[in-house]
């Protein structure tokens, strides 16, 4: 319907091959690729709330649930990297369907407690399933990444895999934005009463939504098992979900740079703040707290303030 | 056309509704009236399918539509239009016309993401324009409907309920809150409408406004038909004279 | 996005000072594991500050970076390239946690790094990486020093509680694995979260099974806890618990509930009251009273670890210098070091060189550790 | 039976939680993440007070309270009310970033350990049928129902707390009647607050308190405030006593490493088949 943002997509590419021949620095490319599993995630998440209006404390739990699916199906039925992820997303999919049902009936604080208590039972699960996941302890018998049949290891490799992941999932994003189904989407976050008398199933689409974004953080979630090369239960709390929340409210909700963006500064910024330690926390907490308070529209929000012109749209 | 019977529902203990029958004929204005709390929207809630009527049958085109899910009514060529408006502020004017088309046609979301179906994109256009055109808010199509005075969202928002091509219009208040000139041309449009054979079906409380268009009038009080014939029967009927000016033996 | 990148670029750009021996360190100083990554951050940085100004290793003086993991593996392992790629440290301590270093273990043989973790898990030195090793003693031998001080006094029937992280789930593996060997009968096997108020509960259970000894497994407040429930219950069996609470600050929780609790440690905690022909007496009352000094609070084992880890790198470094080897033989060469948790005689199919001896049986006793035989 | 008693000590602090969420919610319509922190808060308030300073119990702890009146009405100016345009999820990510920021101020005033105080009243064990009970977990219990009472009283019969429900039902209507909504809401928090700080000295001696203690003892509070109906004064008292026994019951029927995941799977259900939660009152909605 609305025209494709291509120069957005054209300065993202750009800055993933830029960083790709500028960055020499493996420490610096492991936090760009960390920055895009948080934006993919972040998007994800931002389809659900910034879009949808469904506000899901779970996501961490899919993201969960990729990884350790990918990796212990890979591991015990000798299936190869690539397929065991695909496997992975569609049981994370079909998860957040199973969950999804009876949930997305549920509104505002009782849907976050519903997605919530979903996410804090799948990290008893992967605590406790120890004779899969290896329980508390983690989880280290990961294969080497292949992908058509290149081994991809270390983070000069799996930049470009990762990059070329993130790159496509933007342009993803920014069809789905210009869609009509980003409409639709957000007729029904503004208003249910409205998109429901004028024929548009909810639940099914809310449904949908909630299943194919589980789906994708899943698939993520598996690339970053083969990349991290070690998961255990502590990187999918409840803790993740809330970072992917500040992500997408920092960066700017119902934009498809907000989870971009937000990612972006959120892994960066306590890279920059390490030596100071102890106020960390705080500092961070205010960072959240000034962007809620002055930033109606996220970064997102204040970028498209400064240059006038719409950097997502 | 649409057939009501002996629908009734209750609000823990209060009978919102009372065995309400009655029918609307085809291809002419039906208003229903009667004073606040009387049970009209009430009524609204549950053709559309937002309530779930206790007792009783609701029939569509001799379909029976009772209790189906609203978006199953919508499918069946039932619009209506909200009290309360209900558009979506953050969006354009054009955009929000959108809502009203694509619950019908439901295109194919991958076809869409993948920007496959151009063609029904420039069929919806063209629809859009020509709502927007009858309705007279063309000027303002790319305008935020934040920024617009009530009036215009009022046509907006019928310009939403008509863009779908409905076989029945159902209108909660069309005419509250507009000034005269709006009203005359709300008429108009109405009076288009019936000409473009789809039925209308309203709640109002201006009775200028119900004398002038309604063919047919419904009188409800305190969730029950305590009227219903030609303009002229009702405005001399005792029992509505009572239930609007209160019942002076009381 | 711009922003981000264009301060991407400055850091590259501004390459790190120049100091001899770069030590990278990487703690869990903040988070769920914080009271036990902060003890091991103070002493490293008392023991490296120690150190240059006694002229540094071989008058080289040495620069600590140490960042913080807050106990999350994806952070270990980016703080960790970090500490590589950026700055180009010689040899890691840390991290904290097991789940940490196992997160990181691959990385390290991958840069070629050495790495000396102050975590427990028997993973991280099994399978082998060469280039990793742990001070912390395997949770196998303090599990086999209490079994077979249970045994000495005629109990079999054991119950274990123990916690749902890392910590716990490694202690409860070994309890399980060499209650086999050893001839222990497991009647109950219950769990708890660092979090829980409350664990009657799960000790009604275990009480209603009748056994000799119960073993808790965990660290911070929550054995505080299970030992004030188990005064609570007061049930036959005998309350054991893990090195985890091997504080003082465990006393000081749990206060009257600590009594006659029995458990293995480091000769650290007791470094006082060991006889004076003992050869860890001088070097543990001298770390101890050095350490409480400066920080006006009590050392914990936990401390110990960075301790060990930097005697050991401060030998190996010396090592590899004279004899012209990589870091890693030369730790593999370090025989017979004397450290908090006993003697290390570390080889290349032993990368973490201690063994039952590391641990010695305590009780409390009047709010003090006890020795006991 | 054992697990009946330690459920209900750890159930009448959900509750006190779940207080503070409810009343902060029928004030305001937000969720406050931060709840939890202010527990954590008190804890470490009367550590500070009375180990640190050495004031008796009886001083320290009214002190203790004063501030924490004091700090939620602050939390809510500094916080709640600056946020422009405010909306659900904005207001539900500042209690976020709220939350954050109290716990880093938390450590770095703190520190990292386990902080404990001395029992206020005697340690005895009293013999019940089938189980025992510490009396400082009937302080704790005994405490929880009184704070409950005095505070089901306040909302009842004095013309502030009135105030308060009249802001529930129809903020429009109670400013025009004269209701300053304004200062309900700082109010609001401010007893919100107090809540946690009551929980947080009762618990302190017995469960102690470490900085990031909030989280949980925030999301426990949230469940259970959801469990029994959200924004229902009871429904929220009986949500917590009954997560607390759930939990216990679940810790010892089944393999204690799933009580969790079955206390919330609990949640879920209720949720599923009441959505507005056990005791909640479905409030009217005009369509």
């Amino acid at each position: 319907m609305r025209k494709i943002n291509y120069p957005f997509l054209i300065f993202v590419l750009i800055i993933l091959i830029l960083a790709k021949f500028l960055i020499k620095n493996e420490y610096y490319l492991s936090i760009v690729i960390f920055g895009m599993f948080n934006a993919i995630n972040a998007s994800c998440f931002n389809i659900l709330l910034g879009y949808t209006g469904i506000i899901s404390l779970g996501q961490a739990a899919f993201y969960g649930i990729g990884a350790y699916f990918a990796v212990t199906v890979a591991a015990s039925f000798g299936i190869n990297p690539m397929p065991a992820i695909i496997l992975a997303s569609l049981f994370s999919a079909l998860a957040a369907f199973i969950v999804g049902y009876p949930t997305l009936k549920l509104h505002g604080h009782y849907l976050a407690m519903a997605t919530l208590g979903f996410g804090m039972i799948i990290y008893v699960l992967m605590n406790e399933m120890a004779f899969i996941t290896g329980g508390p302890s983690g989880f280290l018998d990961i294969s080497q990444f292949k992908f058509l049949g290149i081994s991809i290891y270390g983070e000069h490799s799996f930049y470009i895999f990762v990059a070329i992941m993130f790159f496509i999932f933007t342009v993803l994003f920014e069809m789905f934005d210009k869609s009509y189904l980003s409409y639709k989407l957000k007729f029904i976050k503004e208003s249910e009463f409205a998109s429901k008398s004028f024929g548009i199933n909810i639940f099914k689409t809310k449904l949908i939504v909630f299943t194919i974004t589980a789906g994708i953080t899943a698939f993520n979630g598996g690339v970053y098992a083969y990349y991290s090369g070690f998961i255990s239960p502590v990187s999918f709390n409840f803790n993740y979900s809330i970072e992917l929340l500040t992500m997408a409210i920092v960066g700017g909700l119902g934009t498809v740079s907000g989870g971009i963006i937000g990612a972006a500064v959120l892994t960066a910024l306590p890279e920059f703040m390490a030596s100071i330690e102890d106020y960390e926390m705080i500092l961070y907490g205010c960072f959240l707290a000034v962007t809620i308070i002055f930033l109606p529209g996220g970064l997102t929000g204040l970028i498209k303030r400064i240059t006038g012109k719409n950097a997502s749209d | 056309m649409l057939q009501i019977k002996n629908v009734g529902i209750n609000f823990g203990g209060v009978k919102a509704l009372d065995n309400v029958s009655f029918d609307v004929p085809c291809g002419c204005i039906t208003a229903l009236i009667g004073p606040n709390g009387a049970g009209k929207t009430t009524l609204f809630n549950i053709i559309t399918g937002f309530l779930k009527n206790k007792t009783g049958k609701i029939f569509f085109e001799n379909e029976n539509i009772t209790n189906a899910q609203p978006y199953h009514v919508f499918a069946k060529g039932i619009s209506r239009t909200f009290q309360n408006l209900n558009l979506i502020s953050e969006l354009s004017l054009k955009e929000n016309l959108l809502l009203g088309i694509i619950g019908k046609d439901n295109p194919s979301a991958v076809k869409s993401i993948l920007r496959l179906n151009s063609k029904y994109w420039h069929r919806v256009e063209k629809k859009i324009d020509y709502c927007m055109e009858i309705t007279g808010i063309s000027e303002w199509r790319d305008r935020k409907t934040d920024e617009m005075p009530y009036g215009i969202l009022k046509y907006l928002e019928m310009a939403r309920a008509i863009i779908n091509e409905p076989k029945i219009l159902l209108l909660d208040e069309p005419a509250a809150g507009l000034n005269n000139v709006e009203k005359e041309n709300l008429m108009g449009l109405l009076s288009f409408l019936i000409n473009k054979n789809i039925t209308i079906f309203m709640v109002e409380h201006d009775m200028n406004f119900v004398s002038n268009l309604a063919d047919n009038v419904i009188c409800l009080n305190y969730g029950k038909v305590i009227a219903n014939g030609s303009y002229a029967d009702i405005r001399n009927n005792e029992e509505v004279i009572k239930a609007y000016l209160g019942d002076p033996d009381a | 996005m711009k922003k981000f990148t264009l301060v991407l670029i400055i850091l590259m750009m501004s390459s790190v000072s120049y100091a001899e021996i770069r030590l990278g360190a990487l703690f869990s100083t903040t988070g769920p594991a914080s009271f036990l990554g902060m003890p091991e951050k103070q002493t490293l940085e008392m023991l490296v500050e120690e150190a240059n100004k006694n002229g540094g290793i071989n008058g080289e003086k040495i620069e600590l970076y140490l960042y913080d993991t807050r106990g999350i593996d994806a952070e270990a392992r980016k703080k960790f390239i970090r500490l590589v790629k950026k700055d180009r440290v010689d040899a890691v301590i840390g991290p904290t946690r097991s789940g940490s270093t196992l997160a990181i273990k691959e990385l390290a043989g991958k840069f070629k790094m050495p790495l000396i973790s102050c975590a427990s898990s028997d993973r991280i030195i099994e399978p082998i990486n060469p280039f990793v090793f742990k001070v912390a003693p395997s949770d196998m031998f303090a599990v086999r020093k209490i079994y077979s001080y249970l045994k000495d006094n005629g109990r079999k029937k054991v119950a274990i509680i123990t916690a749902q992280n890392g910590y716990g789930d490694s202690g409860r593996t070994a309890l399980l694995n060499e209650a086999e060997k050893m001839g222990i009968d497991i009647v109950a096997d219950e769990k708890f979260r660092d979090n829980d108020r409350d664990m009657t509960a799960q000790l009604t259970k275990i009480t209603e099974k009748n056994p000799d000894a119960i073993i808790c497994w965990g660290v911070g407040p929550a054995p505080a806890i299970v030992a004030k429930n188990y005064k609570q219950l007061q049930p036959e069996a005998m309350l054991i618990m893990s090195h985890g609470v091997a504080s003082k600050k465990f006393i000081k929780l749990a206060g009257n509930a600590a009594e006659d609790i029995i458990l293995p440690a480091g000769r650290l905690l007791v470094a006082e009251k060991l006889p004076d022909n003992n050869r860890f007496k001088s070097m543990l009352v001298k770390y101890k009273n050095t350490y409480e000094e400066r920080f006006d609070s009590s050392v914990s084992t936990f401390g110990g670890h960075a301790y060990d880890a930097f005697q050991i790198f401060k030998k190996a470094y010396k090592i590899s210098v004279k004899e012209n080897i990589e870091m890693i033989k030369a730790i593999e060469n370090i025989k017979g070091y004397l450290g908090t948790y006993g003697e290390f005689n570390f080889s290349q199919n032993d990368h973490n060189g201690l063994d039952m001896d590391a641990f010695i049986m305590l009780k409390i006793n009047n709010g003090d550790w006890e020795l006991i035989n | 039976m054992q697990f009946i008693y330690s459920g209900i000590t750890s159930g009448s602090i959900f509750a006190l939680v779940a207080l503070g969420f409810n009343i902060i919610y029928n004030t305001t319509g937000i969720i406050n993440f931060a709840q939890g922190e202010f527990v954590m808060i008190g804890g470490m308030l009367i550590y500070t007070l009375l180990s640190i300073y050495g004031l008796p119990f009886l001083i320290a702890a009214p002190l203790a309270l004063i501030i924490a009146l004091f700090l939620g009405a602050l939390f809510e100016r500094v916080f709640i009310k600056s946020v422009r345009s405010p909306n659900e999820i904005k207001l539900i990510t500042i209690t976020i970033a709220a939350s954050i920021i109290l716990r880093g101020l938390g450590m770095v005033i703190w520190g990292r350990n386990s902080l404990s105080v001395e029992a206020y009243i005697p340690y005895k064990i009293l013999e019940l049928p089938a189980g025992t009970l510490t009396s400082n977990s009937l302080l704790v219990i005994i405490v929880s129902l009184i704070t409950a009472f005095s505070l089901s009283l306040f909302f009842k019969r004095s013309s502030l707390g009135k105030a308060f429900r009249a802001c529930y039902d129809d903020k429009v209507a109670a400013s025009i009647c004269g209701v300053d909504v304004s200062k309900i809401r700082m109010l609001a928090f401010g007893i919100a607050a107090l809540l946690g700080v009551i929980a947080g000295i009762v618990t302190t001696p017995i469960t102690y308190v470490a900085y990031t203690d909030g989280i949980m003892t925030g999301l426990k509070g949230f469940a259970a405030a959801i469990l029994g109906g959200l924004g229902s004064f009871w429904g929220g008292v009986a949500g917590g006593l009954l997560l607390g026994i759930f939990e216990g019951f679940f810790a010892s029927v089944f393999p204690s490493g799933y009580k969790d995941a079955f206390a919330f799977l609990i949640i879920l259900a209720v949720l599923f088949l009441r959505p507005k939660g056990l005791f909640g009152k479905k409030k009217a909605e005009r369509l």
